[in-house]
């Protein structure tokens, strides 16, 4: 498989801060790559070290096998998206698009093909004539995409390119987002902090956090494979388990948590490591449901919160420990706050983190 | 690994592409900052060593502090900082006091076609020769002049009373070309004051005169600073208006400096022109640190 | 309280036309002396002439100052706007030790009284061999003009959107390129202000050049304070309604394309 | 679009009408340059300075003319403007440039040309080369023949008579009460603003100035304001502000056959004499110095110096020199007058000049008005 961009050991650092920290990522080609995390975690500034908007302190950056670390933005085959556009207000919709063409010397006629091909592309046709500011919020949008892709770049780079959207459009925009890529086949490298987004449109997702990827990984593996606690608190929701490992062995893994022993099916440590227990509240069931689940406890309801098709139940084990569940609405018939309940999982339901 | 990190960063540090781009502020800036310092910084310094070293007065020339001895240590030239420090600041207030209330007119205009009107007839006057302007006040001022031909026609006076040849013309004339400096940092600032705010403040119960003194005026302090720094810099080192209305009889620092040239007193010159420079200096300096502490003041009221 | 009614704002708006007339007074009435009859100032005029335009066409010496000025302001306008682009990018657009002692650097001009500077450019140009030529008299007002163009530009420069840049370059455009297609567009008020101002203030200078020009070869302005000593006949008069009607010319073309709204935001930067 | 089109283009004509004047403006200094380079070698290029105003010029220029046709190679640039002017950039360009004067030569009136002296400004002239200088009287030669002169220039008193029913008779008129709020001079012009005289008239003299400092300081507010030039004065007179001032007997005349209300009178004490000169700046070539001489010898002459009188009613120098017609019936160029005029020293007034100033400027500006 090729690999479009890869990244060794780079690093950013701005003055004492270390906005990126030794970050090596291999993406390939024709994926949708997201990089996700909290703002300041350094996902931006990756992507424009890769953009050549960035320089790295430190590492290399290889765009189809070449060394790019120190070409200046001009002069790599990547073209980015904005977060805020950059749309060139001067400028009509036309020669918005037309700008990257008409730098490289591209004759009058293929501009004039090359914009109206990328316009339909976008389902924007016959805006050519346009001022930037006659346009609504998501024509822009589609507007910056066409202005970036009709240069045809190995790699197109979005910078939470949905950020300003209103919810629903936002939400359409994924869609179409991921639909487009499909059509060009262009390596996408798309930063986001919002992990419904990422999950949503992205083959793989780097999760990254204070400057370091924490996990590279499919949407699927990510969320139900956390590899830390940080990225399985960020993508979805978690009760955390602290403990040690009781028992590791080809049948299962036993953790130990203020008395309660919590059935895994692997753990990333041996016997006696301390460990935390992940599992999402979706897959913590109460009552009859939790019957003859690996893990199976009971406790008591501290608190019921309703939020429409899904109800959220506090419940405080006979242990100690408190979990969050997560249940459907026609499931959650009965529940009241200091009503003793059943509590369980599965165990393949549990994830151990190291640490 | 870290300790893996720290060569690269030396290789990388010689690329000539960063190299580049780590200096590539300097071509932008040599040509400003070689014109600065060859020909501004230069002067100063020249201006510097003339006050010490009068080689182009009569004499051997020499080191020597005479010159300075003989402005500093003299009452009569403490008068003329005197009068120049005066006039700067009655020019300064009366700017003021016609500048503030014509900029937050101007922001009340309502029709956009007036307020443009305002505009232009309020700063067109800059577009007119410092010299031109002066003499327009020559015409009106003069013992032959509008002003008194009119006050005598009125029968107000019957000897012309002296309006040129004095300070009072010098304050006219002064306050009519620099008006513009002072309307322009205000009206700038007036324009940002917004009315929500001030509606705000009307609404929690303040009248008129609390809104303006406690959110207004407040709020643009600093454009009130800024103009009365402009005026007052331009004013201290004005000549051509003093020297042509004052009838040579009223005395500031940059007419002894054009006498000093005439008599080819350089050093003098020098001397007073410095003078000159270190009152701009202190007092740029003083407003300056109200200035600071209005903009924190407005800070916090906009927060 | 409908806004019409409002004494207050009815008391500004009076305020206001008593200080517009004011501004104006001194100019009507030099249009008025302009065609006065009398050789000296009286007024009401005994009788009116165009006399005094026929004699100042006479005055070639004023014509010779009229042309120097215009050369002098044009190539302080244009080299202030060169420099001071670049200037203010490199002060706007790059982090670097002593940006802060740069910048005062560059504006310390403006506070340095006008006669003072006058006074040490004479020596210097004398020392330079360069006394009384349009050269010395262009670097005396590139000093004054310079950090009025250098403020504005940065004031606009750190308004204008970096990201569009970015964008330039990120579509493959070169820094040059970059600058000539995005920068300079974004700016172009900046440019327009801080070239107007910088012309204005070379234009009308008189202070910095009193002691730079020769008797013979003098600017504008300079040519008019000492025909003024000299005599004060309706000529000079002549002269400014010509310069007003200019001005006028100048303003109304001012005000027809400049965007006033562009206009204030540089401006309110530019205050600062 | 057809807008942004418009506008780009404008944008592109406008840089590019820009650099074209900015080369042109290069194009100039560069000129200017050669000019300066030109003058360095080959054909010589001199600068003569003349006091500008009335017919003061008409001389200078006619003479330079005449050379030029004579002595073709050479340029005379004629430089027009006021010794106060143009002296201190006279004097900064011999200290910081010895070799390469602003002026190379022209007129110089008595009290610069004694400034001159202190300032080491003026060559020795080769009277060889100056042969109507032999017609001038003696007393018009100078010490090393730095500079001779050539015309006098007599001062009395002149006033307007819609204002003054008794016209001024004596110097001492200046500060006499009837005339307070009504005097006006050029500013620390010795020879017009009675600061000389008064010393003189009260017990003092050039070299004992404090009387006349202390008569002024009490008397300040005679002054209503001080003039600029000449011409200054005259409006002032003329519209009234001032009343009476010491004056040229040249201008005073010139002014009325003009038609303005001046009338001019000799005190009782007599004119105050004011010698006008020729000299060369020191720092002229051997070369200029010689074609300087020349020039200065055709002013001499008869003819020119006939036309001088004329055109400015100044009395010239020369014994041989035929006073014209309209000339001789006036008072103030009798022999008797001149021979009676004041005669001040010139020396030491030229080096109490800064000092004065500054006195002038604190005993007697500073107390105007109180």
């Amino acid at each position: 498989m090729d690999v479009d961009v890869e990244l060794r050991e780079v690093s950013k650092h701005f003055g004492a801060i270390v906005a990126v920290d030794r970050v090596s990522l291999a993406i390939r080609r024709g994926e949708f790559f997201s990089l996700l995390g909290p703002s300041g975690c350094g996902k931006t500034t990756t992507l424009r070290m890769i953009g050549g908007l960035e320089f790295p302190t430190a590492g290399e950056i290889l765009l189809r096998g070449a060394v790019v670390t120190d070409l200046p933005a001009y002069r790599r085959a990547t073209n980015m998206v904005f977060q805020h556009l950059a749309l060139f207000p001067h400028l009509t919709v036309f020669e918005n698009i037309a700008f990257g063409l008409r730098l490289r010397r591209e004759p009058p006629s293929v501009i004039a093909r090359k914009v109206d091909g990328v316009l339909q592309l976008v389902d924007l046709p016959g805006y050519g004539g346009r001022e930037i500011h006659q346009l609504s919020g998501g024509q822009k949008q589609r507007v910056a995409i066409a202005r970036a892709l009709v240069n045809e770049p190995a790699v197109l780079l979005l910078d939470e390119p949905l950020g300003s959207l209103d919810l629903k459009l936002r939400l359409a925009m994924q869609t179409e987002l991921k639909a487009l890529q499909h059509r060009v086949g262009t390596t996408f490298i798309y930063v986001t902090h919002d992990q419904g987004e990422a999950l949503t449109m992205s083959d793989r997702i780097a999760v990254m956090n204070l400057g370091r990827v924490e996990q590279v990984a499919t949407s699927q593996e990510i969320y139900a494979r956390p590899r830390t606690r940080f990225v399985a608190g960020f993508i979805g929701e978690a009760n955390f388990l602290d403990g040690r490992v009781a028992h590791a062995g080809p049948d299962g893994v036993l953790v130990a948590v203020n008395g309660l022993r919590v059935r895994a099916e692997a753990a990333p440590a041996p016997a006696g490591a301390a460990v935390t227990v992940s599992v999402r509240p979706e897959h913590v069931k109460l009552g009859v449901a939790a019957d003859g689940a690996a893990n199976r406890w009971t406790g008591r309801i501290e608190e019921v919160t309703f939020m429409g098709a899904v109800v959220r139940a506090r419940v405080a084990l006979d242990g100690g420990p408190r979990l969050v569940a997560e249940l459907h609405n026609d499931a959650a018939a009965g529940l009241a706050p200091g009503a003793a309940v059943a509590v369980g999982w599965a165990a393949g339901h549990t994830v151990v983190l190291a640490g | 690994m870290a300790q893996a990190a720290i060569p690269q960063i030396v290789a990388r540090r010689g690329g000539w592409r960063a190299a580049l781009r780590r200096y590539a502020h300097v071509p932008l800036l040599t040509p400003a900052v070689g014109l600065t310092v060859a020909v501004f910084w230069v002067c100063m310094a020249v201006l510097v060593v003339m006050s010490v070293y009068p080689f182009l007065a009569a004499g051997t020339p020499r080191l020597t502090l005479a010159a300075w001895q003989r402005l500093l240590g003299d009452p009569y030239y403490w008068g003329v900082v005197g009068t120049t420090l005066r006039l700067a600041f009655v020019v300064t207030a009366l700017a003021l006091a016609l500048g503030y209330p014509a900029a937050y007119a101007i922001s009340k205009i309502q029709r956009p076609g007036w307020a443009l009107a305002a505009y232009v007839v309020l700063f067109a006057p800059i577009l007119v020769s410092v010299v031109v302007r002066t003499y327009g006040w020559l015409l009106l001022l003069s013992n032959t002049g509008v002003v008194n031909y009119l006050l005598r026609a009125a029968g107000l006076v019957r000897e012309p009373i002296p309006l040129i040849f004095n300070e009072t013309g010098i304050i006219i004339a002064m306050v009519h070309i620099l008006l513009p400096f002072m309307v322009f940092p205000i009206l700038s600032v007036v324009g940002q004051v917004g009315g929500d705010l001030k509606e705000a403040a009307m609404d929690l119960g303040a009248n008129r005169w609390v809104t303006f003194r406690r959110v207004t005026l407040p709020l643009t302090a600093p454009g009130v600073i800024s103009g009365c720094q402009i005026v007052f810099t331009l004013t201290i080192s004005a000549f051509v208006t003093p020297f042509l209305m004052g009838g040579g009889r009223v005395q500031i620092l940059s007419g002894l400096i054009y006498r000093d040239m005439e008599a080819v007193n350089l050093g003098f010159a020098s001397v007073v022109a410095l003078v000159l420079l270190a009152l701009a200096v202190v007092i740029l300096a003083a407003s300056n640190v109200l200035a600071r502490r209005a903009y924190r003041r407005a800070e916090v009221e906009r927060a | 309280m409908r806004p019409g009614r409002d004494p207050v704002r009815l008391a500004l708006l009076a305020f206001l036309w008593l200080v517009v007339a004011f501004m104006l007074a001194p100019i009507v009435f030099t249009l008025v002396f302009a065609f006065s009859d009398a050789s000296y100032l009286i007024f009401p005029p005994p009788g009116y002439s165009l006399r005094w335009f026929a004699k100042l066409f006479e005055q070639r010496a004023l014509f010779a100052a009229a042309i120097n000025s215009l050369v002098v302001a044009t190539a302080a306008t244009l080299a202030s706007l060169v420099v001071g682009t670049a200037a203010a990018l490199g002060l706007v657009r790059y982090r670097f030790f002593g940006r802060e002692l740069l910048r005062t650097l560059f504006l310390a001009p403006l506070i340095v009284p006008r006669i003072a500077f006058g006074v040490a450019m004479l020596i210097y140009a004398v020392v330079l061999r360069r006394f009384g030529g349009l050269d010395s008299l262009f670097l005396a007002h590139l000093m004054v003009t310079l950090p009025f163009a250098i403020s504005i530009l940065t004031a606009a420069l750190v308004s204008a959107d970096r990201s569009l840049e970015e964008a330039a370059a990120d579509l493959g455009a070169p820094p040059l390129v970059t600058f000539w297609k995005v920068t300079l567009p974004q700016i172009r008020t900046g440019l327009a202000v801080s070239g107007f101002f910088a012309f204005i203030v070379s234009w009308d200078q008189v202070e910095t050049s009193l002691f730079l020009v020769k008797t013979d070869n003098m600017t504008l302005p300079v040519a008019m304070f000492y025909y003024l000593q000299r005599q004060q006949d309706p000529v000079i008069a002549a002269l400014s309604a010509l310069l007003i009607g200019v001005a006028a010319v100048g303003a109304v073309i001012a005000v027809l394309t400049v965007n006033p709204r562009d206009l204030q935001r540089v401006l309110s930067a530019g205050g600062r | 679009m057809g807008r942004r089109i418009r506008r780009r283009e404008f944008l592109k004509e406008g840089g590019k009408a820009g650099l074209g004047l900015f080369a042109l403006a290069q194009l100039g200094g560069a000129t200017l340059g050669l000019a300066q380079e030109a003058a360095a070698g080959g054909a010589e290029r001199l600068t003569l300075f003349v006091w500008s105003g009335l017919n003061l010029p008409t001389v200078a220029h006619e003479v330079a003319r005449f050379y030029m046709q004579n002595n073709p190679g050479v340029t005379i640039e004629v430089l027009e403007g006021q010794n106060f002017e143009v002296y201190p950039k006279m004097v900064s360009a011999r200290k910081l440039t010895p070799d390469r004067p602003l002026v190379h030569f022209g007129y110089s009136n008595t009290q610069f040309t004694y400034q001159g002296d202190i300032d080491d400004m003026w060559e020795s002239l080769d009277l060889r080369n100056i042969p109507n200088a032999a017609n001038v009287a003696d007393a018009y030669k100078r010490p090393e023949n730095r500079g001779i002169g050539f015309s006098i220039a007599p001062v009395g008193l002149i006033y307007n008579p819609n204002f003054v029913r008794e016209p001024p008779t004596s110097w001492a008129d200046m500060w006499h009460p009837r005339f307070r709020g009504k005097v006006t001079s050029i500013k620390y012009a010795w020879y017009t603003n009675g600061l000389v005289i008064a010393a003189r008239l009260n017990g003092g003299s050039e070299r004992n100035i404090d009387p006349g400092f202390r008569l002024w300081a009490e008397r300040a507010n005679q002054f209503v304001a001080f003039a600029n030039s000449n011409v200054e004065v005259r409006d002032l007179i003329v519209r009234g502000d001032a009343h009476i001032a010491a004056m040229f007997g040249g201008n005073a005349l010139t002014w009325k056959e003009q038609g303005a209300p001046i009338e001019f009178v000799i005190p009782r004490e007599g004119t105050i004499a004011f010698p006008l000169f020729l000299v060369v700046v020191k720092g002229v070539s051997a070369q200029q110095k010689r074609i300087a001489e020349g020039v200065i010898n055709l002013i001499l002459s008869e003819r020119w110096l006939a036309r001088w009188a004329a055109l400015t009613y100044f009395v010239p120098t020369s014994t041989k020199v035929v006073v014209p017609p309209s000339l001789r019936g006036l008072a103030m160029y009798s022999p008797q007058e001149t021979a009676r005029a004041i005669q001040f020293d010139w020396a030491t007034i030229a080096r109490n000049e800064t000092a004065w100033r500054e006195r002038w400027d604190k005993e007697v500006v500073a107390r105007m008005g109180r």
